[in-house]
């Protein structure tokens, strides 16, 4: 990819942030006033006025979007109210969380699903495809937060193997990862599968075939670089999906990550925290799309041509 | 744990949302502060109320606007700065700041202006603009912090005079405290204590059956059934606020019906614990003020029905759909409860419904101002008073000027006001008359208990929490067996 | 001297930016005489489809114009495109592809009578279709099936028939049997030259198959990277082409007749089609051409009788040169 | 050729070897059929329900968290009783209706909104085509979450804004793939023929470029309607989809998480029916496909020899 | 002994609509440096036959019921996979019909050329490299060592096909089958592939499977033809024998509906009817519900393929007799 189309799709991009943002904007503000939740009930009047002066909410709402505008142009993205701090910071400590923990699940349900998925095209219509086919299918309608309670009760509360939930060492990430990785395994172990097939029955494969290629080589070598770029596409959503959050399953583990920040910016009105959020998702979307493109062309090059 | 018996695991609903000693009317974060980091002039007694010293060690009335307040002389802060009069005053200061909004200044020193003089490093006047009866128990809840904390906004970071300091505050993970060496009391057992926080009661319940943590606070009912789970009377009323100026709730009969219409013995032991208290009004016995002769509602659904006939017979629009307002996660259980009581309401012949509503939304329908062409609703919440006395329940609640109050009447609001000015016995029996005067004339409540919270403590520690332990966690008392 | 029914006149269409187009029909000009065949041939790529598409009106022309009847397709639009649509219909290739699968023979037949009111009363749409179907040697029970249940001949008959409902005066047939399996195909030239000679239909006969369109046309038009480079009476053309792709072209067509390959001159092409967004100057065939000159890089061709051959109308600056004994063949290697 | 030239069916005949195919093809896939039989049921309990076949089910506090599998009790009870004590399978055939009910609309909605809007941008392309793919950028750029979440916020949490913000957060795929079909129908021959006849847009819109894209569509949907059901839950369960007193499977699991060590069967028995019925849909969509895609018939029949 | 010899071979397919049999008894034989073509409409089951022979019919839903397929004395059919797959590619070689579809789209041309090579042979890599430029500048590949890095999709049709072309001979295998290359192709790049295809082919003296429904290819190049129809070879003979006195009413059939460039007669003589469903074949010889010469035994018994003269064959009750 050339540089000059880099940039093309740099600007591409960031105009369309600026319409996201400003839409962020609108939006947050129509959730309402934060003040309430910030001030004990007990509190008056003039100090609910009051704070409404200091956070600028008592200014309408064309000039309170040229401040933040201002603002965003120098890249301040104001102070959250409820960790009183610059909100980019807080989003920088929970999104590398977030990113491990997509990129750990994703990872895994990509490579297991083109493996397995890979072996049941083979077997197209045999015991172990249908197998396949009926796991990935329950991986792929299990609900990720079900999921997730029942592997708490089970491997916690009741086998006591795992921690309940928090953050720390590499044991606390085993049951998210699991809960994250289910639905994109599911996911991804069908559309391998499926344009395996197709590969598998496609004329090029049956060439290979003809040449004298083994299964293996057939399989690997040919079918499955063709089949991938549905798989990489299919990443890619899911990858730009996680960008966002685990969302309710960070939830769920009380894993300190974008998406519980998220929820939690929203409930708590924290609008700094959410148009701080919804940026660096944006910009981290914007580099998995990038990546994506970059995947894509390399395994096919009908796709180098701009 | 075992292994470190030195550090124990606190596990809390949430993180606190600033560690700033002038915000400890949060109790998630005063748990944290109060006590363990940072202390007040004055504790109350979790007996009775009462006051004990704290980094005051006497005080007295000089006469009716100014307090005199006599200090310890051996007491330095976490960063090394001394504790002296000074550092009080610049700490009431800081409280009362409206640039820093903090909670204790918005919520329990809210209309009065203190004005601390210093008379030497261990002497220290306050004065008021008004008459305070009670100063003493508000500045049971002004923590003390050292005079280095910056005044520009909340600190993350507290320096003050507790057992412990803080440590580390990693966010969105934990807060590390450990022991302070130059603490002015006995040195207290556990050395380390690292607080963290879940959101899920089974998930908290669960930690200290795993040995993530030792303590657990707030477990729920269904989960507090262990031989491990302490129930303590939170300081806490839970009650259904009557919107009583919309028909048909404007009528008085309707209003008693709502009351008589709730079983609230079948609601106790299932979906409230079993040591929640029937409540008849809104502060529990703890509270000065509290009225013990106020007959309780007894469950009598074919009361309220022909209370609702008689009613309707006068014209009343009794048929009218009233909303229920519920908020979610108040307390444990919280939606269940309201389902239980829609369902008893309907049984009663009311139309009901319920919806249930997230902070914010809820706030609006709680505070003033409220829409004229609202439903008639009745409203879920829950009222608070770990200060002690009735003056920090009544006057917003229940007076025509109060944010939240639904109710306008001439002579509960000189009651209250009587009330508030006046101290000893004098207060008490005005108070008293103020609460029975809401309970049987006005009744724009529906009061249903005096809440119990649930820790949960692992059994290798002593811990009994008390009445404050919704408010503090006394890590210097606890220890290990 | 009596107006042809289509006359088209210098008409180009490209495709892309206008800074480097694709010429796909670079500055075309011909007529259809009434009841007249004309047939088109030229290699894959060569620009057919698209001149067909402008007539059609399935794209606009880029520059030139086409009467048919007066009335000028390219810029007609309204009322007037409408009423020129009836008049002018097309059978596509791909007879696959050009009937609706999920509509039933019976809709798809009446669609032109829904889309041009009063044509034929809708009571009767039922009576017409099958005496349609019957003229195309389908049967009446025919009308209540889908098109995926026919063969590929039956499908191509269904995509005639439709053509006919309108009863147009010229028929545009872009490679009508291409798709066709041989045994079919001469079924379907058979049907097309009976209905030509029933109806007295004008068509436009587009076909990459020489054989095909010696078998139905009257005159002929060849076309190279969207030009035409020789047109003439079929006879002229089949005996006497002076272009050398004509002559390739001829030559290079299989003779069902093996005693006769010893004796065959082939003339095998080198090289493929050039890029129609970049032609090659002067005559768009020399870089393929064995008789290439230099004066072929430098000057377009214009199309003129250039030989004896009666009508024979021809662009290359060697058409009567007798140079035509060095025909290669394909290097050896 | 797929010429079956040799004999004419009459229409009714060829209907019913249709049918019989489907039959077949289905009892040619176990799992397909697992799945019919369990949406029927689901569809069987709704009914009832519906009808108040099942009777009220009165909160009853002493029954309180009763665990499952006491066969002693009435059969409602089989599956325990939840918090408030109503029998935990009537609440969850009570549920069923709203989750699958959201669902059913939603994507409905997304459906006949998205397919229409992505029609009309890939027919016409220019300045509304880009508009409406430009709209859908903007709401494919927040995370689907979170315009859940600021939907609800806005609107409140009630059943049809919720079905309103799930149809939106859903529509943009809808109207790519409908685009993207159309872009290729378009230029089908097919098309060109009825623009000769003098076709306009709307007629070959209606016409020919609909019925050509309903299929994918409908695949499209039947995937959606799992997706659907597991997003609702999902927002359920944060608090911002179904509230009480209504009930829906995700809020039973959200409701089920506070009785996790007390009581799993609150949460464990929605969840499932969620993944049950999340799956039938899957299955019978991937069936669906095979069935209309001729090159794979033979997965469904070669068994049957 | 036949380089080649298949012998009664069937063929069936589990479809929707029932199960066919795309190959009811194929029988022919091919010589060492002879070009067999093997002729008939679509769906006769040429490239079945192709497939039989390559091992390449998908299984399910395809499967060989019955036949034996002989190649230099070995009998294919008993062999294991991996035995038939190194002779595939070596020994024996295909061509397919659309080449941008046979070609993988995702490996350079070279690539594919080269993988011929590390399958079958332990040629180094410097030597495989040097065979591939080498191969593709037989076939007249402009530049081929910048050419042999590109993808099948930067080359026109012609050269894709002649890409093929060069990929099947690139082991010089005893037989090439080559299943209709031209096809898709205008008539001047088809020459130029007939061309080099028959150049290659008598290099090395291979024998050949020429599969197509032109007969004007097949008069330009086959030395004997097997017509088929409806998945039996109704009929073989020499080209010359073939055009000149063709014994099955088909055949007749099919010559007499070709258009041809070299007579003026107007009148095209059209095959009646169209191809039968292979669902629901008719009884009998498949061909009698359009054969002008059908009577009642051709309903009720299918004529076997019979020796009508010398090195001729053909399968029907009432053969055309010699002119
Ligand atoms: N929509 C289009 N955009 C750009 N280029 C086009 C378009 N349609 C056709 N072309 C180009 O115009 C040229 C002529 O194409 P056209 O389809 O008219 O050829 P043809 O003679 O009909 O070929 P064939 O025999 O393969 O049908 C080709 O080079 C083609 O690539
Ligand atoms: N994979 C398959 N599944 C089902 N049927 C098949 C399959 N492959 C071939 N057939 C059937 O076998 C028969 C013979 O097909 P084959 O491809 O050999 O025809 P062909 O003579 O090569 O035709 P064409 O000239 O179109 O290439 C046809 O009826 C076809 O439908
Ligand atoms: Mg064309
Ligand atoms: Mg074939």
């Amino acid at each position: 990819m050339s540089f000059t189309f880099f940039l093309k799709r740099a600007a591409f991009a960031a105009l369309a942030l600026a319409a996201l943002m400003t839409s962020a904007f609108f939006l947050v503000r129509l959730t309402g006033d934060p003040v309430n939740l910030y001030l004990p009930v007990d509190a008056s009047d003039a100090a609910r006025e009051a704070m409404r002066v200091r956070l600028g909410l008592d200014r309408s709402l064309p000039w309170q979007f040229l401040d933040w505008a201002g603002d965003m142009l120098s890249l301040d993205f104001g102070t959250s109210l409820w960790h009183n701090r610059p909100a980019m910071d807080v989003v920088l400590e929970a999104l590398p969380n977030t990113l491990a923990l997509g990129a750990i699940a994703l990872t895994l349900a990509f490579v297991a699903a083109v493996i397995i998925g890979s072996i049941a095209a083979v077997n197209a219509g045999g015991w172990i495809d249908r197998a396949v086919n009926v796991l990935s299918q329950a991986a792929a309608s299990v609900p990720d937060f079900w999921l997730g309670l029942m592997g708490v009760l089970l491997f916690a509360v009741t086998l006591r193997i795992l921690p309940t939930s928090g953050f720390g060492g590499p044991i606390y990430w085993v049951l998210p990862v699991a809960c994250l990785f289910a639905r994109p395994f599911g996911t991804l172990v069908q559309i391998v599968r499926g344009s395996m097939i197709e590969a598998l029955n496609a004329t090029f494969v049956r060439t290979a075939r003809a040449k004298g290629a083994r299964s293996g080589r057939v399989t690997f070598v040919h079918a499955l670089r063709n089949a991938l770029l549905p798989a990489v596409t299919v990443t890619g959503d899911l990858a730009a999906q996680f960008a966002g959050g685990g969302g309710v399953v960070e939830v769920v583990f009380g894993f300190p990550g974008i998406g519980k920040l998220l929820i939690d910016g929203i409930l708590k009105r924290d609008f700094a925290i959410v148009q701080a959020s919804i940026f660096a998702v944006a910009v981290v979307i914007f580099f998995i799309n990038i990546l994506v493109d970059m995947l894509y062309a390399s395994i096919d090059p009908r796709v180098r041509v701009e | 744990a075992d292994a470190a018996s030195d550090t124990l695991t606190v596990v809390v609903t949430d993180e606190p949302k600033s560690l700033d000693p002038c915000d400890t009317d949060l109790s998630g974060n005063s748990r944290i502060l109060h006590n363990n980091i940072t202390e007040a002039l004055v504790n109350l007694s979790p007996a009775d109320g009462s006051l004990v010293p704290s980094l005051a060690t006497g005080w007295r009335q000089v006469d009716e606007l100014t307090w005199e307040f006599k200090l310890r002389d051996d007491v330095t802060f976490h960063d090394g700065k001394a504790f002296d009069a000074s550092a009080v005053v610049a700490a009431l200061k800081r409280a009362q700041d409206p640039a820093l909004a903090c909670e204790v200044g918005l919520a329990t020193l809210k209309g009065v202006k203190f004005n601390a003089e210093v008379v030497n490093p261990t002497t220290l006047l306050i004065k008021t603009d008004i008459v305070e009866p009670i100063l003493p128990n508000k500045m049971s809840a002004v923590d003390i912090s050292s005079p280095a904390t910056p005044n520009d906004g909340k600190s993350r970071s507290p320096a003050g005079t507790g057992p412990y300091k803080l440590a580390a505050w990693t966010p969105g993970q934990s807060v590390d405290l450990v022991a302070y060496d130059g603490y002015w009391g006995d040195r207290p057992a556990i050395k380390n204590a690292t607080i963290i926080w879940r959101a899920e009661s089974a998930v908290r319940a669960a930690m200290v059956a795993t040995g993530e943590a030792q303590i657990a606070y707030e477990i729920a009912p269904q989960d507090g059934t262990t031989e491990q789970d302490h129930a303590f009377p939170n300081a806490e009323t839970s009650l259904l606020r009557i919107d009583a100026e919309i028909p048909p709730l404007n009528d008085k009969r309707v209003r008693e019906a709502l009351n008589l219409a709730i079983d609230r013995d079948g609601l106790v032991g299932t979906i409230f614990h079993q040591d929640a208290q029937k409540a008849m009004q809104a502060v529990p016995p703890s509270v000065f003020g509290f009225n013990p002769d106020i007959p309780g509602w007894t469950y009598d659904p074919e009361k309220a029905k022909s209370l609702l006939a008689a009613a309707k017979a006068d014209g009343v629009p009794v048929d009218k759909e009233i909303v229920i307002y519920g908020r979610i996660g108040i307390y444990p259980n919280s939606s269940e409860s309201l389902e239980a009581i829609q369902a008893m309401l309907a049984d009663a012949g009311f139309n009901a419904r319920l919806e249930m509503l997230e902070t914010s939304p809820w706030l609006k329908k709680l505070l003033k101002p409220w829409d004229k062409e609202r439903q008639p609703s009745i409203l879920q919440t829950q009222i608070d008073n770990t200060e002690g006395d009735a003056v920090f329940t009544l006057p917003n609640r229940f007076t025509t000027d109060g944010n939240q109050s639904t109710i306008a009447d001439a002579k509960l609001d000189t009651l209250i006001a009587d009330a508030s000015k006046a101290t000893g016995d004098e207060r008490k029996k005005l108070f008293e008359e103020a609460f029975s005067y809401i309970a049987i004339d006005a009744v724009n409540i529906v009061p249903l208990f005096h809440m119990v919270t649930i820790a949960r403590v692992a059994e290798n520690v002593t811990y009994t929490p008390d009445v404050q332990a919704g408010n503090e966690i006394k890590l210097k008392s606890i220890s290990y067996r | 001297m009596i107006e042809p029914l289509l006359k088209v006149q210098n008409l180009s269409r490209h495709f892309g930016s206008a800074s480097a187009p694709v010429r796909a029909v670079d500055d075309v000009s011909f007529e259809i005489a009434n009841g007249e065949t004309l047939g088109l041939v030229g290699e894959s790529g060569c620009g057919k489809t698209s001149l067909v598409r402008t007539l059609l009106k399935l794209g606009p022309a880029t520059s030139g114009s086409a009467l048919l009847d007066g009335v000028d397709i390219t810029t007609a639009s309204g009322r007037r495109l409408h009423e020129l649509r009836r008049k002018m219909q097309v059978v596509f290739q791909d007879p696959y592809q050009s009937l609706n699968p999920r509509m039933r023979v019976d809709r798809l037949i009446s669609e032109p009578w829904a889309l041009h009111p009063g044509v034929v009363p809708k009571g009767s749409w039922r009576e017409e279709t099958v005496k349609l179907l019957e003229s195309v040697g389908l049967r009446a029970e025919h009308a209540d099936r889908y098109p995926s249940e026919f063969s590929g001949g039956q499908r191509q008959r269904l995509g005639i028939a439709r053509a006919l409902a309108l009863n147009p005066t010229l028929l545009v047939c872009d490679e009508p049997v291409s798709a066709l399996d041989v045994s079919v195909q001469a079924q379907v030239i058979n049907l097309l030259a009976g209905l030509r000679r029933e109806r007295n239909l004008a068509m436009l006969f587009v076909a990459h198959d020489l054989a095909v369109v010696r078998h139905v046309s009257d005159r002929v038009m060849v076309m190279y990277l969207g030009k035409i480079i020789e047109t003439g009476p079929k006879q002229s053309i089949f005996n006497a082409a002076a272009h050398p792709y004509t002559q390739a072209l001829m030559s290079a067509v299989p003779t069902p007749d093996p005693r006769r390959r010893a004796q065959r001159k082939r003339i095998v092409l080198q090289g493929d089609l050039p890029s129609p967004a970049n032609p090659p100057s002067g005559c768009r065939f020399r870089t393929r051409c064995w008789k290439a000159t230099s004066i072929c890089a430098e000057q377009e061709p214009a199309l003129t009788a250039r030989t004896a051959a009666r009508g024979l109308l021809t662009a290359c600056h060697h058409a009567d040169s007798e140079i035509a004994n060095e025909i290669p063949r394909l290097e050896r290697t | 050729m797929t010429s079956t030239s040799a004999d004419v069916l009459p229409a009714r005949e060829r209907r019913s070897r249709r049918i019989l195919w489907f039959v077949r093809a289905l009892t040619g896939d176990p799992m397909a059929v697992a799945a019919t039989i369990w949406l029927l049921i689901v569809a069987l309990a709704i009914l009832a329900d519906a009808s108040s076949l099942l009777g009220e089910n009165r909160i009853s506090l002493k029954a309180r968290n009763l665990p499952p599998f006491d066969f002693g009790q009435s059969w409602t009870l089989w599956l325990g009783a939840d918090a408030l004590g109503r029998p935990l399978l009537v609440r969850l055939i009570q549920a069923a209706s709203t989750t699958i009910g959201i669902a059913l609309v939603t994507v409905l909605t997304s459906l006949i909104g998205g397919t229409l809007l992505g029609v009309i941008a890939g027919y016409f392309g220019g300045i509304i085509g880009n508009l409406v793919m430009r709209i859908c950028d903007i709401i494919l750029g927040f995370p689907t979450l979170l315009v859940a979440l600021f939907g609800l916020y806005l609107f409140g949490p009630s059943v049809g804004n919720l079905i309103i913000v799930l149809a939106v957060t859903r529509m943009p795929a809808y109207i790519r793939v409908a685009r993207a079909e159309t872009l290729e129908v378009r230029e089908r021959l097919f098309v060109d023929a009825a623009r000769v006849f003098g076709g306009g847009p709307v007629w070959i819109l209606r016409n020919h470029i609909l019925p050509s894209v309903a299929p994918t569509m409908l695949t499209l949907a039947s995937v959606n309607l799992a997706m659907v059901m597991l997003f609702e839950s999902g927002l359920s369960y944060l608090g911002l989809g179904i509230q009480p007193p209504s009930v829906s499977w995700g809020l039973m699991v959200a409701q089920g998480q506070g009785y996790l060590s007390s009581a799993w069967w609150l949460g464990f028995f929605p969840g499932l029916a969620v993944m049950l019925t999340t799956m039938s849909f899957n299955l019978l969509a991937n069936w669906f496909r095979i069935v209309n895609d001729p090159s794979q018939h033979w997965r469904l029949v070669s068994r049957r020899r | 002994m036949a380089l080649l010899e298949v012998e009664d071979l069937q063929v069936s397919f589990v479809t929707a609509a029932g199960r066919i049999l795309a190959l009811n008894g194929v029988s022919f034989s091919l010589e060492r440096g002879e070009v067999l073509a093997l002729l008939g409409e679509s769906g006769s089951g040429k490239s079945v036959t192709a497939s039989a022979i390559m091992d390449l019919v998908p299984n399910p839903p395809g499967e060989i019921n019955q036949g034996s397929i002989r190649f230099d004395g070995v009998e294919l059919l008993q062999l294991s996979r991996n035995e038939r797959r190194d002779l595939c590619g070596d020994r024996i070689a295909l061509i397919f019909q659309d080449a941008l579809a046979a070609l993988n789209p995702v490996y350079s041309v070279g690539w594919q050329i080269a993988e011929m090579f590390r399958i079958h042979r332990r040629t180094p890599e410097g030597g495989v490299e040097k065979a591939v430029i080498d191969l593709l500048t037989a076939i007249g590949i402009p530049d081929p060592e910048s050419r042999a890095r590109q993808y099948p999709h930067e080359f026109s049709g012609g050269m894709r096909q002649r890409i093929m072309i060069a990929m099947a001979v690139a082991l010089e295998p005893d037989v090439i089958i080559a299943d209709e290359p031209t096809t898709a192709l205008d008539v001047t790049i088809q020459a130029q592939v007939v061309d080099l295809l028959e150049t290659i082919r008598k290099r090395s003296d291979a024998g050949m499977i020429f599969i197509t429904h032109d007969l004007g290819v097949v008069a330009e190049l086959a030395d004997r033809v097997a017509v088929m129809y409806a998945g039996r070879v109704v009929e073989t003979a020499s080209v010359f024998e073939l055009f000149e006195d063709a014994r099955h009413p088909y055949s007749i059939g099919l010559l007499a509906s070709q258009l041809r460039m070299d007579t003026d007669e107007d009148e095209l003589v059209p095959i009646p009817g169209s191809a039968p469903n292979p669902v629901a074949l008719p009884s009998g010889c498949a061909f009698r519900t359009r054969c002008p010469r059908a009577e009642g035994l051709c309903a009720e018994v299918v004529p076997s393929l019979e020796t009508v003269g010398p090195g001729r064959q053909a399968a029907c009750h009432f053969p055309v007799s010699p002119v």
